[in-house]
């Protein structure tokens, strides 16, 4: 019934032509309430990629899209769809947060593996029960992991007002972490420290009280690395080792991984402690590396934008880099879009919205239209 | 010998009740119908037979209105009806059994009965005349069922009633089945046919699907054979006989015989002792199974599907749990333990060639490569560093086999459900063979697989044994299980009904023994 | 250009947000200049919003609400040259002005006046998240109350522990009407946008309510006994007003500096006798001459006139 | 605790279990037929939106609860379009929309209103007025019965009555009606439905739709019922405690009933922690919000009765391969 394409046409055509459909809709929708996408795009470009304080935030936010991306992903080759990123994250922000607080660290890069420890270990211990009750009695997990968002929340809401939160302190937040286990900030990184140099109006770099020279503080920070790391480590992982392999295998077909002698509980409870810790780890960057405390909400709605980035990678660690990098700038481009027209930053929703619907439901569609042009093209 | 050269003189007489012109259907690049004419006289029993994948179920979907067919013209009793969908089907007087079942299995057998025949927009109206009119279907053709029975409690055999059910509550004139003895044990295919004699002689048409030359020969009127896609001949079967038939089906003169010398069987590799499996439904499947097999000797275990032998290989390949006592090279098996799986038994020398190549032995999606380290990806040789799958090795090897097994296109990355079936089978029949165990489990070797194919197949298996190895061979082709085996083994009901030597026994004792005819009755 | 930040809830919450919006938008309409603004849609964004602003030139920027305390703490001094105003919280930096305001004193006033209207001798009070900040409201309440009528019942209620509790008034609708089945007839509010579920019921339930930061009365008209006024607007227009030349440090705006008090309008005379307006008047009076002191419940945690 | 005080939480349970019923129905509907729908919250909160702003505008709270139904009824289209005619990934699906409508209903109603989301308080006529039930105060007196009949039964807007009478009428259609019987048989093998020479499309979108509907009432419900106006993310995921609710029901009419009354309880405890506290309970505010959630797992993990989907849920129906 419809057209095989081309594979390169499947990998590139089908999310880049869902991404201009999503595009698309967004345009109507801007302007039926009136305003202009051009302009929209302008200030968004502006505002996320042209400054290096631009995209020192637009590359924050990418590290988290990286991490839930590919958690969702590596749970997506074993046929998992894991909705659970968000609550995952939420708890590896307190194995971070437990970490920082409580054990001494003499400095920032043992602190670092430290709290990388906690965020996995709290993020894969989140996973694990919607896991066991998929792999033992058959509980969906979509559903289970739904539960599970809602429940992180709560446990969080709960473990801030009444344990974490420091006598005194109105906000239900912890306390602030302390400055030994500050994560190093691009401003911070010898190499890239002079692009987030400040300048005063005629030119001059701008001094402190001190004398010393003012940076941009950005929050981007050394996790952007990590991110990049487990990238490499998710790819090697599936396509290199027999644990992916058996990953993929169970993911495409659970019969058959039955008779090749792969267990159905082993792989589902591997894959989803690792989609939790990584998920978990997307904390360090928030978490660790910008607010330094803990704070209610921490993971912002990443979590779910997993789901878009991973959709749109096409479940391939390269895809979710470059999808994670795309969702960092409409996430950027977005608040500024919030700081300089009228334009509420809720538009970033809708495109996000858009992007997972395309890529992810109606993709069938786009094939279908893709074929159909793939046909055209050959009767011409 | 077609069908359609004497038309005329046919048409003068009463229509046709079915007839079929030009019918083709392609799926993607399967040609599953190429441009094929058949025609149905009134009130008769017409058969068809073809091999697995010639197109038989496709064209009988086309013509209830599952199926679209891409060009053709159908003719009911004579005038001609488009069908484009099973509404208008059920409304030109067809009914349809199919191959697999279409009822709701938590619906009562009423409820199957009435969905999509109901009358207003009230169940209880629907509900109460189809009580009656069930009852009288059930006096006149035997076909007793509980109406209140959810169909998920009922046998296959019940089930395959209440299919026949639907299609008479809806008035069907014309009754089509597919496979249906396929799942039946032999006393139900039996009261099957008689109720089909009843409708026949109710005036009802029938067109029945089957594999079986003797179920043909028993109760058709007429035969139509196909082959890939095509219709070949269509005779009358009082002229005909199963031989010209099977030459009909594969396209050249059959009787298979494989060239082999005699066996010389080794020491014991296998014993089963008192084997048993309940499956899921907490139905008994296989009831206490004793066998041996030994080394450079193959097995043959013949049967009607369905009474055990697919559970037999899924035990002995770790797929399923089951009890009692299995020794491989006289160490004793874990059957219901942690180590009950496929990997454990592959460690122990067993190799496994699945019934269901595309569902079990391979993963449509990888490709040809990653499917030849399918259940060897622990293989030291395909590892390296320690922690990675040495990707190359795989490709590597892949070429190898595929060049022995002259697999086409000789392509490892070309995705598994881009072979053809025939080549599919040659990948998972290379990988397992190619292990050299000591026990090869091999389940419908060649189903769907081309003659050429079958020769090739079937000369690895021989060549298996001549190394001194065990196989197990289950198929449901009397043919292939006479011509391979060094001893048959029979299974019915889930038990071992007696053991033959080929060289001895013939196609008639063994259809006793599958049919459940013990030896003392025989 | 000036710029302010609103706090969770938002701008529209007719309530503590919408007064500092109200003031921005009246140094607006005055001076003819701009300014910029943000709302907050979660905790985590805090950071990036005051940079953001910053970051675009913008000075001075005001915000409001103590949850930025932490937040202004490390900004502030990345941004030496740009001076900063936070409302409701204390924050000790060389650019930073703080403001803070009395608002047991004005809590107080109107507790006096609910007292003096409520015919069953119970009252209400809902509050937003429950900390200290919101304490404070309702300690002063009950002191007003019970000053007037010592035998009177306050039934205290908070909307919740989270910086949602300012803005769920499906919560803050079914409290008072909880509050209603307890016998309560007049019920103050102060929870940001939550407040509007209370006044809301109240009017729905034939109840009397009381406003709180911004005037509430002319949102049920008749409905409404009074507002708390916390006049966030004078902060804000008075901190945009000052400009870059703005003062660091701590601003107590309080019933003396007409921070705090109480509204009167159209919308209510119906509802407030001369008699009520008298008592409440004198007592206004001697709080601001010293002469009466209402107890703060962020100087020591605690309450005399009720338990939380 | 007080008889009065015990009727006041029943009042609350009532009024609050209302929205997750409809959504709970809606859901119950589509995944009977065979369609997951996670979209439900996303439905409910453009309808709300869609709700409050036209009964702003026009004054008329019946024009706003159509108005909230054409809403949720375009999302609901749109996930017959992605699941059903092109056979996309319910599940994906229904996330979108969800997304989508969080996003939407903000820009439309900033832009309508210049309010930060928000509806202005609907007033008079654009609102859903309660109704008195007939012998309210005649009965009021009569001990225990009269306040529990004229606190709590009466005294609600006209859809809370709707959505109770929702429930046998639920039933009635699913298990006495020849639509009843092909929905659920769609939900459960569509094969047999399509076999059976009906279309297996046209079953499912009018079930799609059918949950588009109900979730607009759920939605109009929330803005112009139980609140006075529309505001941002103001479903605060109930169409998920709907979700809940539906498995917990085990996708049961007078299940659904039930468990939304029990998780609408659970809300207005939530609400009320001094009573909690009066009789000596001390449950932390947050576990009492995320008990539905917890419930939900240990229904699913099986430990109170297997909960089985129908059995086609969730997959598309492909004819050919
Ligand atoms: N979904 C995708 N998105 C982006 N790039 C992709 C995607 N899939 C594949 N690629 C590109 O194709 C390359 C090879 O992909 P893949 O890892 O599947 O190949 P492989 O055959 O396993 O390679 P190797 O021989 O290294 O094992 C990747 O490195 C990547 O650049
Ligand atoms: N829905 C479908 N989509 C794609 N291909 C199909 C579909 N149904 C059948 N085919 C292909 O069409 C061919 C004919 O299939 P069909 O089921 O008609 O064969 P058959 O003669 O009934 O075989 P069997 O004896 O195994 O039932 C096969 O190659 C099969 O793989
Ligand atoms: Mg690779
Ligand atoms: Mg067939």
């Amino acid at each position: 019934m419809m057209d095989k394409l081309p594979k390169w046409a499947d990998i590139l055509l089908v999310p880049l032509i869902s991404l201009l459909l999503a595009a698309l809709v967004s345009a109507l929708v801007l302007l039926a309430i009136g305003q202009s996408p051009m302009q929209a795009l302008t200030v968004m470009v502006n505002g996320a990629i042209v400054s290096p304080y631009g995209w020192g935030y637009t590359l924050y936010y990418a590290t988290s899209f990286i991490f839930t991306g590919l958690a969702v992903s590596v749970a997506y080759h074993a046929g998992l769809f894991n909705i659970g990123a968000e609550g995952q994250a939420q708890l590896g922000g307190l194995g971070v947060a437990l970490a920082c607080l409580f054990l001494p660290w003499p400095h920032w890069s043992l602190a670092l593996v430290g709290a990388m420890v906690g965020a996995a270990l709290f993020g894969a211990a989140w996973a694990a029960i919607p896991a066991w009750l998929q792999a033992k009695r058959g509980s969906h997990i979509v559903i289970t992991t739904i539960m599970f968002n809602y429940i992180a929340a709560a446990v969080l809401i709960y473990l801030l007002v009444e344990v974490l939160r420091p006598a005194g302190q109105m906000d239900p937040a912890s306390a602030r972490f302390p400055a030994t286990t500050s994560l190093p900030q691009f401003q911070d990184i010898p190499g890239l420290q002079s692009l987030f140099l400040r300048y005063a109006a005629d030119g001059t770099v701008r001094l402190n009280a001190e004398g010393l020279p003012l940076y941009q503080k950005v929050p981007a920070n050394v996790t952007f690395f990590l991110a990049i790391l487990a990238c490499v480590g998710v790819w090697v992982m599936l396509w290199h080792t027999r644990l992916g392999y058996m990953i993929r295998a169970f993911g495409k077909s659970e019969k058959a991984a039955r008779y090749a002698g792969i267990s159905a509980v082993k792989i589902t409870m591997t894959v989803m402690l690792i989609s939790g810790a990584l998920a978990g780890l997307m904390a360090i960057n928030n978490v660790m590396g910008q607010s330094e405390r803990l704070l209610q909400n921490s993971a912002e709605g990443a979590g779910f934008i997993g789901i878009a980035v991973a959709l749109m990678g096409r479940n391939h660690p390269v895809g979710v880099f470059l999808a994670a990098i795309l969702f960092g700038f409409l996430y950027q481009g977005g608040a500024a879009l919030g700081l300089e027209t009228a334009i509420p930053i809720e538009l970033r929703t809708v495109v996000q919205g858009l992007v997972i619907l395309f890529t992810g439901a109606l993709d069938q569609m786009v094939r279908m239209m893709l074929g159909w042009a793939f046909r055209a093209r050959r009767t011409v | 010998m077609m069908g359609a050269h004497d038309t005329g003189r046919q048409a003068s007489a009463a229509p046709f009740a079915i007839e079929l012109k030009g019918i083709s259907k392609a799926f993607g690049p399967v040609q599953a119908n190429k441009d094929i004419s058949i025609q149905v006289a009134k009130g008769s029993i017409h058969g068809i037979i073809g091999e697995n994948g010639a197109g038989k179920s496709t064209l009988m979907s086309i013509l209830y209105g599952f199926y679209k067919a891409d060009a053709g013209e159908i003719l009911i009793n004579g005038r001609p009806t488009t069908i484009p969908d099973s509404q208008s089907a059920i409304r030109a007087g067809i009914g349809m059994v199919f191959q697999h079942f279409k009822l709701v299995q938590n619906f009562t057998v009423l409820e199957n009965i009435i969905l999509g025949a109901e009358d207003g927009p009230m169940l209880a109206t629907s509900l109460g005349k189809a009580r009656k009119v069930l009852a009288d279907l059930a006096r006149e053709y035997e076909l007793d069922v509980d109406p209140d029975a959810l169909v998920e409690d009922l046998s296959v055999g019940h089930q395959q009633r209440v299919e026949i059910l639907k299609a008479l509550y809806r008035q069907a004139e014309i009754l089509i089945l597919d496979e249906p003895t396929g799942v039946l044990t032999p006393a139900e295919a039996d009261h099957l046919f008689r109720i089909l004699r009843g409708l026949k002689d109710q005036g009802k048409t029938i067109i029945l699907i089957t594999h079986k030359l003797r179920e043909i020969m028993e109760i058709t009127d007429t035969v139509s054979v196909m082959r890939r896609g095509q219709m070949t001949a269509t005779v009358k079967t009082a002229e005909t006989n199963p031989e010209q038939l099977a030459e009909l089906m594969v396209g050249r003169k059959v009787l298979l015989h494989v060239e082999k010398q005699p066996a010389n069987p080794g020491r014991t590799v296998l014993e089963v002792e008192n084997l048993r499996v309940v499956d899921e439904q907490g139905v008994e499947r296989l009831k206490g199974i004793s066998l041996s097999i030994r080394a450079g000797e193959i097995l043959g275990i013949a049967g009607v599907a369905g009474n055990g032998q697919s559970e037999l290989l899924e035990v002995l390949g770790g797929l399923t749990r089951g009890t009692g006592v299995v020794r491989m090279n006289g160490k004793t098996l874990d059957l219901t333990g942690r180590h009950s799986d496929g990997q454990s038994r592959r460690a122990d020398g067993i190799a496994h060639v699945p019934e269901d190549r595309q569902v079990l032995g391979l993963i449509m999606d990888f490709t040809a490569w990653e499917n030849v380290a399918f259940g060897y990806h622990h293989a030291p040789e395909y590892q390296k560093n320690g922690l990675l799958m040495d990707n190359e090795a795989i490709r590597r090897d892949t070429e190898a086999k595929m060049a022995t097994f002259d697999v086409r296109p000789p392509i490892p990355t070309l995705a598994a459900k881009n072979f053809s079936g025939g080549n599919q089978q040659k990948i998972v029949v290379a990988r397992e063979i190619e292990r050299n165990p000591d026990l090869l489990l091999v389940g419908q070797p060649t189903r769907g697989v081309d003659i050429g194919a079958i020769e090739f197949i079937h000369k690895q298996i021989v060549a298996l044994r001549d190394a001194g190895k065990a196989v197990l061979l289950i198929s449901v082709e009397l043919d292939e299980i006479m011509s391979l085996s060094d001893r048959i083994a029979v299974m019915f009901d889930g038990r071992i009904m007696g053991e033959r030597d080929p060289a001895t026994t013939n196609e008639r004792e063994l259809g006793l023994l599958m049919a459940g005819v013990s030896e003392g009755a025989a | 250009d000036p710029a302010i930040i609103y706090d969770l809830g938002g701008k529209f919450d007719k309530s503590f947000n919408e007064a500092a919006f109200n003031g921005a938008k009246k140094w607006a309409e005055e001076t003819g200049g701009t300014f910029k603004e943000l709302e907050m849609q979660s905790e985590a964004q805090r950071e990036q919003a005051l940079r953001q602003l910053a970051e675009s030139g913008a000075n001075p920027i005001v915000m409001t609400g103590f949850a930025f305390g932490d937040t202004l703490n490390t900004v502030a001094p990345d941004f030496p040259d740009t001076k900063f105003a936070i409302i409701d919280m204390v924050v000790e930096q060389p650019n930073v002005k703080s403001v803070v305001f009395t608002e047991h004193e004005g809590s107080y006033l109107v507790g006096m006046m609910a007292a003096l209207a409520s015919k069953t001798g119970t009252v209400g009070f809902i509050g937003g998240m429950d900390i200290p900040l919101i304490r404070r409201f309702g300690c002063g309440y009950a002191e007003g109350v019970k000053a007037v009528n010592p035998d009177a019942t306050v039934v205290l209620n908070m909307t919740g522990t989270t910086p949602a509790a300012w803005n769920d008034p499906v919560k803050g609708a079914e409290l008072a009407k909880a509050q209603k089945s307890q016998g309560a007839d007049v019920i103050y509010a102060a929870a940001g946008g939550t407040g509007i579920g209370v006044l809301q019921a109240a009017a729905d339930e034939g109840i009397l309510s009381i406003g709180v930061d911004s005037n509430q009365n002319h949102l049920h008209p008749g409905k409404v006994l009074t507002s708390m006024t916390k006049r966030v607007d004078n902060a804000v227009y008075n901190a945009f007003n000052d400009g870059e030349a703005m003062t660091a440090g701590l601003t107590v705006m309080d019933l003396k500096a007409d921070g705090v008090g109480y509204a009167m309008d159209d919308n209510n005379a119906a509802l407030v006798t001369d008699e009520m307006k008298a008592k409440v008047e004198e007592a206004a009076a001697k709080i601001k001459s010293g002469e009466l002191k209402v107890h703060d419940y962020m100087s020591d945690n605690t309450c005399p006139a009720a338990t939380f | 605790m007080d008889y009065a005080t015990f009727l006041q939480i029943f009042d609350t349970t009532l009024r609050l279990a209302t929205p997750l019923l409809f959504a709970c129905l809606a859901g119950l509907y589509s995944e009977r037929a065979g369609v997951f729908d996670i979209g439900l919250e996303g439905k409910m909160l453009m309808a709300a939106m869609a709700s409050g702003a036209v009964a702003a505008l026009s004054g008329s709270v019946w024009i706003g609860l159509m108005a909230g139904i054409v809403g949720s009824l375009a999302f609901a289209l749109v996930h017959g379009i992605a699941s059903i005619t092109f056979r996309g990934n319910q599940l994906i699906s229904g996330v979108a929309l969800n997304f989508v409508a969080s996003g939407i209903t903000v820009l439309i109603a900033q832009d309508l209103f210049g309010q930060g989301g928000r509806t202005p308080p609907l007033e008079g006529g654009a609102r859903m007025l309660e109704i008195t039930l007939p012998l309210a105060e005649t009965l009021r007196p009569v001990p225990v019965i009269g306040p529990l009949y004229a606190d709590v039964i009466s005294g609600h807007p006209i859809l809370v009555y709707v959505g109770l009478l929702l429930v046998p009428a639920t039933w009635w259609l699913l298990y006495r009606t020849r639509f009843g019987l092909r929905l659920r048989a769609v939900g459960e093998n569509p094969a047999s439905v399509d076999t059976a020479g009906v279309s297996v499309k046209r079953l499912r979108f009018s079930a799609v739709l059918i949950a588009g509907v109900l979730c607009g009432l759920a939605g109009a419900y929330m803005a112009t019922g139980l609140q006075a106006g529309f505001g941002r993310e103001m479903t605060a995921g109930r169409g998920y405690i709907a979700l809940a609710a539906l498995i917990f029901a085990k996708w049961r009419p007078w299940h659904a009933l039930w468990a939304c009354l029990l998780f609408g309880f659970f809300q207005s405890l939530a609400l009320r922690p001094d009573v909690m506290q009066a009789v000596g309970i001390k449950i932390p505010g947050p576990a009492l919000d995320a008990l539905p959630y917890i419930l939900t797992v240990v229904v699913l993990a099986g430990l109170v009765g297997k909960a089985v989907p129908p059995r086609a849920g969730g997959e598309p129906y492909v004819k050919e391969r």
